[in-house]
């Protein structure tokens, strides 16, 4: 694979026969104190983020301030038209009649929360990310498919092509691939 | 097909989630083939037939806004006619698609992976056609907008206290969560199969839509608490939606329609509805695509079992309508159900009776509850009687208060195309997802194979 | 002179000099004619969406389209513009004349009301007298002079006329004759006079499908004079009607409504009110109202009175023919007989025995006996010889038939009418009008005698023509024009004129002539101006005369069988047939709009196996029609009733083929009922508009009442009012305490259900007219409804009417369900529905408990003639498709009087306000106003014992109160079922 | 697959994101300042038939508003006057003047003069001269400054939100009734003093309420 000239290395790349392999051996990254790597599978595997040592995602705090936001809004923007900006009697009820705003107050948090939920988890995953280095290699697309792959990237602090692609190996890759690109 | 058919099991033995020996590449395979392989052509010929019908409905709208709502046949007492029955009558369909989405998802029913992404995708196609109802029944369409709180130059607000404004917020929120949640559980298998895209073309559309998508921890992280939060929050809507639009009926002083039970009677009846529609199009899909494997006879009986619980808690509600109606005392009250019973629109009440409360119950017995041809017929039954309940719903106002204004609501030519355009518009759409998208959610199915448990000592 | 300071006529004569107007007219006359509103869709136009366009102005940012200012070149100083002008004038119908006060608009009449000066109006209208503002625009009225057919000008008829008028005058007017319809003007019969002097040897006719010619007979029978009868109801404790719908469609029914109830209201318990005895073959608007009724077919009501007048006799009133006559004394209702000859007895000089104009001469002149005997003559009614009447007559009719037959007319000049139309079939008249050389006809539309002359000349709406008419007690008053005429119409005056004198005369001068003598030279011009101001001449009319009764012989053969009734109907005698506001008024007892039907029994309905709109046809000797049968409770079961003056083939676009024409039925032997009647089913259905499906209360305390009795002892009503909790809100109420807070009091005990005030409303409100179909769809527009119900036994019914419109409830069920905030309310208390905001979801109209609120499904208002768009009230939005409307209270009033009051530093007074339906109720059933002000009308009536809320337990608050219903039965012929009548209804 | 889509792909979700912000925000200012009535409506200036100068008679010469614009403080419409108002000076003043031709010609055939209408108010709203002339509200409020117009322009949007913004709070516009048509009038010092005088004296309560304006 490795051809043209003055490519970069962006990872080094190694598949894993199944998902247990590929939790074993990210606690091994882990432990070896690698931070920029990655377990890539076609499915969520149970016990990963533990294995690779990851914190617990913030997308809930986001979601949640995004859903009160939305209420509060709702519920604002109800009592301020009908109370202050333009208040008409309806049917001689009350002009703030705040029982008949919950439903439209609990449909924006809802809708707040949705997206705050959604937009988050983009964000956090950088996602749309159409260019991605693993994606130089041939094999790495059958992740979405039957394969696990775990990918050390070049620019982590501990990152030495030789070493990684060693460790990997010693780990039960059964396939080591250098990736790289343009 | 052949082993889920006769696959018995002692009670408490989950039975496999799907069948046929399935591994990871053979999920992608198969599902993703459905979408590569060449256009057949029972596909065209149901296209062309869902679209004309789509057209139809196409039509009708055009020459409804040309000559304005009288080419209902509303009148006063009865305002509200066909348009606001389909409304309730799509909204209701919808919501099976994301109780088994969200729902069995927060229950950890693990079998509705197979099912899930079609319910939902349904859900998305039904509540588009219900959308279309409150937009276009109302008198002067080109000023609709004026129920959105814009800033205008009348300094006019619109009136929140309104159940038709609840409405709209309700069902377009519903719909906008819906397709975030459905577009999400996406994102997976589109890179799926953008990864086995061979034309320039497919790997252009589906890298895009896929957002490059690489299966990382890193990211599966992130999209799994993402989905749990939609979902968790999804439920709460889902139940509320049809609540909300129950409350157009509930909260006013028609008898008939002034009914605290409305709500959760409204969402028995949903999901009832709901689960119909799936049964029918999973029944017909899993045929048409080989999918047997995936959507298995205990799918589809969990499903009957559903639809048989749902179907006596609606009928429970009809029946508690009836007790309430004379308990309260309220001659307006009783009169309104006895006439639903026996009055000038017994005909449809009694439709209604039978296919909602009477044919669910074939359901009791196991051999019908996995027989293909039994729960076809009565998926399509139960959806005729949901659609009868709503209309039963609506045209008591033909008979409320003072009898001098009594009167009776015939449909015209109209109404009828307009309704059955909206079953076209719906199989259009439906039939485009099937023919473009992952009809099954892989990566959950993958999921829940055995071979997916980090600790399964299974072969590679 | 007068016609010089009433320029501003010229107003709209300007507006019909444009191009546009022009246009306008070619388009609107089509020869292929279809109903004006409804269902003509082919005649939709885009408009529609350009509304919609031009509502969106304010968002595609376009520059809002020109519009044009056009002041006049001379302001005459009677006109600010948007300021209405109010005119005294007279409208003629028949014999009688009704004084009417003209609202106009820029010189446009838009709204009529009753003028309290007049004897005969006394300031209240019948749906006839305000609909007839609406012929004004009829665009299919006639607009010039046709001559076989073809357009000529007025001048060609009269240079034509002067020959004849020479040749005739040598010859002494052999071979001319006149058939004119029957009236009661002074200038008018000074003409007639005139002519008569010129040609002595012509032959006037006077004649008319609907007249009070037996009326007439009658009383020359019992006196041996012509004498017009003036009855007082106010005076009278019992009245017996014989087959006398006095309060509906006889002559005079709005000074009787005002009489009669007057009579009847009852402000407090401690009130006494009359009793009404009706006898008559099919329900009308006076049998809703009786205390006592019996359902006896035309034939025998006859021999009814007979048996009456015998017991009255025996018990000490002598009533002079009750011997006289030899007939075998008639089982008839016996009971009722027997009680009623009681209460005559005990109220001597405070009854009334009153016959309708169906009835045989013999019954009147029972009648006037009785009321002689009785002593109500010169109290409950008085007898005016009154010099002016032209009275229609059959028999003259007939001579004229015959001459013509033999040859012995020329000419004959048709000076209004329509007797091709109407006349008795036996005298086949548009064949014989083929015999005649010329044949003129004066007739505000092409109808189907113009069709058969050989001159038609289009004849002025009383709106725009001068003359004078008397009313009934003789009292003199000015027909004056408020427009000139908008087609190339003349009036009856300028006709007459021709005739009699050759020449061409302004109306105006010889109504002027007429008066002269009449006021007195000394003062004339002031006092002709007063007339003019308070439509009414000064100087009341002959004195009241007492006759001797003189009883000629009376014949009365009792009928037999089957028998047919015909009846007159709300277009009068066919003539208002092309008025799209009567047609789609339904009927105040069946309640069918646009459209006739044979009224039947339900027990003949039975016998026959017939249902509603079942098609059946009636054979009288040979002659039939075929009509469908309506099944209506309180019909007489041996009679059938078809009403005249539908089933026209040329009354223009409305009212060509709406109904079946019961003239083809109707001979010179039997012109109001025939006997043997043989009826038959056909197969069939046909639809009718009904715009009541449901006759029963089902129990509900919708109309509420008791008997006088019952309420003097217990102010309680039937049904009783549901039990409900006590209606506590949720929340903290809105209040109303400040400023004006308006309020509508309707007493049930006094509406007739006469339909005034839903034209009224129709008028005021711009309500659009909607045709057959979308009122067979059930999408009638009127704002004001009457509900009427049924009570008792099917075959012996009570009937119940309710006047129903927006209720104006304080906590309104329809406001909180708008998605727009399209309905709310105002500190003053109105529910207001602003046309504008509203996008058209029809909620409100579902959650209104009393469906009053009325939806444009169509774009109806483009469906109209620009000509008839000029009867709109510009005070009023026009309401496009797509929008909600209903009762504003009328708004419009409210806000002019209040902005009114304000600049003048002071505040509405009460009874300032009227709102249309109240201006237009003979029976001042609606009284409106400040329920702030505790001392205000409406307040007190709210008071009043007798007052409940339609719905209360709803807890809606409605403005609008009704006081209770109350009956005077006589304690003798109660039926249990009656009084504690809960049971009873539905 | 190897690499399908070049790296700076990478920027465009970033891109987007920020243009569909600030779009949106474009697009909302645009509706909001294009679509008002203060745009599309104010500073319509339409010719007229007649080249006929408020300026001059109105401002120089000082004629009162209703000279011509007779009984608007009797009725809800402002009168276009008829052309006799006209002659009644022109017959004297300036008889043979070129622009005055259709108007003379207007006075002999009868033929009206047809003004183009500046201030328009839709037919479903009921504005009434009479109740703003007695309540204190001058000319210049609705009309601007018609004295220095030498063709009349439309000064106010005529919107519903601006007819209210006064009805909610009338007080700057009021003024003694007999300055109504005082085009150079200053509130004075005690403005507010004397507004809350007329308020209690006249019962100045503006509408609100939809049935002030709508019927």
């Amino acid at each position: 694979m490795a051809t043209a000239t003055k490519e970069r290395i962006y990872s080094v790349l190694a598949e894993f026969g199944s998902a247990g392999e590929l939790l074993h051996a990210a606690e091994k990254v882990r432990d070896a104190g690698y931070k920029k790597f990655d377990c890539h599978s076609p499915f969520p595997i149970h016990g990963m983020d533990r294995a690779m040592g990851l914190k617990r995602s913030k997308v809930g705090y986001i979601a949640g301030i995004c859903g009160l936001c939305g209420g509060a809004f709702a519920m604002w923007l109800q009592g301020w038209t009908s109370t202050v900006d333009y208040p008409l009697v309806i049917s001689g009820k009350p002009l703030f009649s705040w029982q008949a705003y919950i439903i439209v107050t609990f449909g924006l948090t809802i809708l707040g929360a949705a997206l705050g939920a959604v937009i988050g988890m983009l964000v956090l995953n950088r996602l749309p990310q159409w260019f991605h280095g693993n994606f130089y290699s041939e094999s790495f697309k059958r992740f979405s498919d039957d394969a696990f792959f775990m990918s050390i990237e070049a620019d982590d602090p501990k990152f030495d092509v030789d070493r990684v692609s060693e460790f990997l190996k010693s780990l039960g890759g059964r396939t080591v691939e250098v990736v790289k690109g343009a | 097909m052949s082993v889920a058919e006769t696959t018995e099991h002692a009670p408490g033995y989950e039975s496999p989630l799907i069948t046929g020996e399935q591994t990871f590449g053979s999920i992608s395979r198969k599902i993703g083939e459905i979408t590569e392989r060449k256009t057949t052509m029972t596909w065209l010929l149901a296209f062309g037939a869902a679209g004309s019908l789509a057209l139809v409905l196409l039509g009708s709208i055009g020459y409804l806004f040309y000559e304005g709502t009288g080419i209902w046949g509303l009148n006063v007492p009865v305002a509200w006619g066909w348009a606001i029955v389909n409304f309730v009558f799509w909204v209701g369909i919808g919501h099976a698609g994301t109780l088994i989405s969200a729902v069995l998802f927060l229950f950890r029913q693990r079998w509705r992976t197979s099912i899930n992404r079609f319910a939902e995708s349904m859900t998305l196609f039904a509540v588009i056609c219900a959308l279309v109802f409150p937009g276009i029944h109302v008198g002067r369409v080109w000023l609709v907008y004026w129920i959105f709180p814009l800033p205008n130059q009348m300094g006019m607000w619109p009136n929140f206290r309104s159940p038709l404004l609840w409405d709209v917020f309700a069902v377009s929120i519903y719909f906008t969560c819906s397709l975030m949640f459905w577009y999400v559980g996406l994102i997976p298998d589109l890179a799926t199969l953008r990864d086995r895209a061979v034309t320039k073309v497919r790997k252009f559309v589906l890298g895009l839509f896929s957002f490059g998508w690489r299966g990382g921890n890193r990211q599966w992280k992130n999209y799994e608490l993402a989905y749990l939060i939609l979902a968790g929050i999804s439920t709460p809507l889902v139940l509320s939606v049809h609540s909300v639009v129950s409350t157009d009926f509930a909260t006013s002083i028609i008898p008939g329609w002034h009914t605290t039970i409305f709500p959760p009677y409204f969402v028995a009846g949903a999901i009832f509805s709901g689960f119909a529609m799936v049964m029918t199009l999973a029944v017909i899909s899993r045929k048409l695509l080989g999918l047997q494997d995936f959507i298995t006879l205990n799918h589809l009986e969990k499903m009957n079992k559903i639809m048989l619980v749902t179907g006596m808690m609606v009928g429970y509600a009809y029946s508690c309508e009836f007790f309430i109606a004379w308990y309260s005392g309220s001659i307006y009250e009783s009169f309104a159900f006895i006439n639903r019973a026996f009055g000038p629109y017994a005909w449809a009440y009694w439709i209604m009776v039978t296919c909602n409360v009477l044919v669910p119950q074939v359901f009791w017995i196991k051999r019908w509850r996995r027989s293909i041809a039994v729960m076809f017929v009565a998926s399509i039954l139960i959806n005729v009687g949901m659609w009868f309940e709503r209309f039963v719903i609506v045209v008591s106002l033909a008979r409320d208060f003072l009898p001098s204004s009594w009167d009776y609501y015939k449909p015209t030519f109209w109404d009828v195309s307009t309704l059955v355009g909206s079953f076209g518009l719906f199989f259009t759409l439906f039939l485009l997802f099937a023919r473009f998208v992952p009809m099954i959610a892989m990566s959950e199915v993958k999921g829940v194979l055995p071979e997916a448990d980090p600790h399964h000592g299974g072969k590679p | 002179m007068e016609l010089k300071d009433k320029e501003y006529w010229r107003s709209l004569e300007q507006l019909a000099g444009t191009d546009e107007f022009r246009h306008y007219l070619e388009r609107e006359f089509p020869k292929g004619t279809v109903e004006l509103a409804g269902n003509s869709w082919s005649r939709r136009s885009f408009l529609t969406t350009m509304g919609a366009s031009l509502a969106l102005a304010g968002l595609t940012s376009c520059r809002r389209p020109v519009e044009k200012i056009v002041p006049y070149v001379t302001r005459p100083e009677e006109i600010d513009p948007g300021v209405p002008n109010y005119y005294a004038t007279t409208m003629p119908l028949g014999l009688s004349a009704y004084g009417v006060i003209v609202t106009t608009h820029e010189g446009r009449p838009t709204f009529i009301q009753g003028n309290p000066l007049h004897p005969s109006s006394k300031g209240a209208v019948s749906p006839i007298v305000q609909a007839s503002l609406l012929d004004l625009y009829d665009p299919d009225r006639s607009r010039s002079v046709l001559h076989h057919g073809k357009e000529t000008a007025w001048d060609d008829f009269v240079a034509w006329w002067k020959e004849q008028y020479d040749r005739y005058k040598q010859s002494g007017g052999e071979g001319l004759a006149v058939l004119s319809e029957s009236f009661n003007s002074p200038t008018l019969s000074r003409l007639k006079r005139r002519f008569h002097e010129t040609f002595p040897k012509a032959q006037w006719v006077a004649w008319e499908p609907v007249s009070d010619e037996n009326i007439y007979k009658g009383i020359e029978l019992a006196t041996g004079r012509v004498l017009q009868p003036v009855y007082d109801f106010s005076r009278a404790q019992v009245i017996l009607a014989l087959d006398c719908d006095f309060l509906g469609t006889e002559s005079e029914a709005i000074a009787n409504t005002v009489g009669f109830t007057e009579a009847r209201r009852v402000r407090s318990r401690s009130d006494a009110m009359n009793r009404l005895y009706v006898v008559e073959p099919s329900m009308t608007v006076t049998g809703m109202m009786a205390d006592h009724r019996v359902a006896v077919d035309r034939g025998r009501v006859g021999s009814l009175l007979l048996a009456l007048a015998r017991v009255v006799t025996a018990r000490g009133v002598p009533i002079e023919f009750a011997r006289g006559v030899n007939r075998p004394n008639t089982e008839l209702a016996s009971d009722f007989v027997q009680v009623l000859s009681g209460d005559l007895g005990m109220h001597r000089g405070e009854c009334l025995v009153v016959a309708g104009r169906a009835q045989p001469p013999a019954v009147h002149a029972m009648a006037c006996a009785m009321n002689a005997a009785l002593g109500n003559v010169g109290r409950a009614v008085t007898y005016h010889d009154i010099a002016s009447l032209v009275l229609s007559s059959d028999t003259d009719l007939a001579a004229l038939a015959a001459n013509v037959e033999k040859n012995a007319v020329q000419t004959l000049i048709i000076a209004g009418g329509n007797p091709v139309f109407s006349a008795p079939r036996d005298m086949s008249l548009s064949t014989l009008l083929e015999a005649v050389n010329d044949t003129v006809h004066l007739s505000s539309h092409v109808d189907e005698t113009s069709l058969s002359c050989s001159w038609h000349l289009p004849r002025a709406h009383y709106l725009e023509s001068w003359g004078d008419a008397q009313s009934w007690n003789g009292a003199n008053s000015v027909v004056q024009p408020v427009i000139t005429p908008l087609m190339e119409g003349r009036g009856d005056v300028e006709l007459y004129a021709l005739l009699a004198g050759g020449e061409e005369v302004s109306a105006h001068d010889a109504v002027r002539e007429t008066a002269q003598p009449l006021l007195g030279r000394a003062g004339f011009e002031s006092k002709w101006r007063a007339g003019l101001h308070d439509g009414i001449m000064p100087g009341s009319g002959p004195a009241a005369v007492v006759p001797g009764l003189s009883m000629g012989e009376l014949d009365l053969a009792d009928a037999d069988g089957l028998i047919l009734s015909f009846d007159c109907s709300k277009h009068f005698d066919g003539r208002f047939a092309n008025n799209g506001w009567l047609q789609e008024l339904p009927d105040p007892v069946t309640k069918l709009a646009w459209g006739n039907a044979a009224l039947i029994s339900p027990k003949l309905a039975e016998e026959y196996d017939l249902e509603n709109e079942d098609m059946v046809e009636l054979d009288i000797d040979g002659r039939t029609l075929e009509i469908p049968a309506w099944i209506s409770p309180g019909q007489a079961d041996s009679s059938i009733s078809v009403a005249l003056g539908y089933g026209r083939a040329a009354a223009g676009r409305v009212g060509n083929g709406v109904g079946f024409n019961a003239y083809k039925l109707r001979t010179s032997d039997n012109m109001w009922f025939a006997t043997g009647v043989k009826l038959r089913k056909l197969g069939p259905k046909y639809s009718l508009a009904c715009t009541q499906d449901h006759g029963s209360m089902e129990g509900r305390p919708i109309v509420r009442e008791n008997t006088l009795a019952g309420y003097k002892e217990k102010a309680e009503f039937y049904p009783r009012e549901i039990e409900h909790p006590p209606p506590v809100s949720l929340w903290d109420e809105h209040k109303y305490d400040k400023g004006y807070q308006w309020g509508m009091a309707i007493d049930l005990n006094a509406c007739t259900g006469c339909n005034a005030c839903v034209v009224a409303c129709q008028a005021e409100n711009n309500i659009p007219i909607v045709g057959k179909e979308q009122v067979c769809n059930g999408r009638e527009m009127h704002w004001m409804r009457i509900d009427r119900y049924y009570a008792g036994d099917i075959h012996d019914p009570r009937v119940l009417v309710q006047p129903m419109n927006c209720q104006h409830c304080e906590m309104a069920p329809c406001e909180q369900v708008c998605p727009v905030a399209a309905t709310s309310h105002d500190p003053e208390g109105l529910n207001v529905m602003v046309y504008n905001r509203c996008i058209g979801t029809r909620y409100c109209s579902n959650n209104c408990p009393y469906k009053v609120r009325r939806f444009n499904f169509f774009n109806y208002m483009n469906e109209l003639p620009e000509l008839i768009k000029m009867a709109q009230n510009p005070e009023v939005t026009v309401r496009f498709r797509g929008v909600m409307e209903k009762c504003t209270y009328c708004i419009q009033r409210i806000s002019l009087a209040k902005i009114k009051a304000k600049n003048e530093g002071r505040t509405v007074t009460d009874g300032e306000i009227r709102t249309a339906c109240q201006a237009a109720c003979p029976a001042q059933a609606i009284v409106f106003g400040n329920i702030g002000d505790a001392n205000s009308r409406v307040s007190q009536l709210r008071q009043n014992d007798r007052r409940y809320r339609v719905l209360e337990e709803l807890n809606t608050r409605p403005r609008t109160i009704y006081l209770a219903k109350l009956r005077n039965p006589n304690p003798a012929l109660v039926k249990d079922t009656d009084a504690k009548a809960e049971g009873g209804h539905g | 697959m190897a690499q399908f889509f070049p790296k700076w792909t990478n920027y465009i979700p970033t891109v987007t994101a920020i243009g569909g912000v600030l779009g949106l925000i474009a697009v909302i200012g645009f509706v909001w300042y294009y679509f008002s009535p203060e745009y599309t409506d104010v500073g319509y200036r339409p010719v007229q038939p007649v080249e006929y100068s408020h300026k001059v008679h109105a401002g120089d010469l000082g004629t009162d508003c209703r000279y011509c614009h007779t009984g608007v403080e009797r009725q809800a419409h402002a009168n276009v006057p008829p052309t006799r108002t006209c002659m009644n000076c022109h017959t004297m003043v300036k008889t043979d003047s070129e622009k005055l031709a259709l108007v003379r010609n207007s006075y002999a055939s009868g033929q009206p003069i047809e003004w183009i209408r500046v201030h328009n108010l839709p037919d479903f709203a009921y504005f009434d001269h009479s109740a703003h002339i007695n309540a204190g509200v001058g000319c210049i409020s609705c009309h601007g400054d018609v004295n220095r117009m030498e063709v009349v322009m439309l000064s106010e949007p005529l919107s519903m939100g601006w007819c209210l913004e006064c009805h909610r709070n009338p007080d700057e516009n009021l003024r003694p009734v007999a300055e109504v048509t005082n085009m150079r009038w200053e509130n004075p010092a005690d403005h507010a003093r004397r507004v809350a005088g007329w308020i209690e004296e006249k019962q100045i309560q503006p509408p609100i309420a939809c049935s002030g304006c709508h019927r």
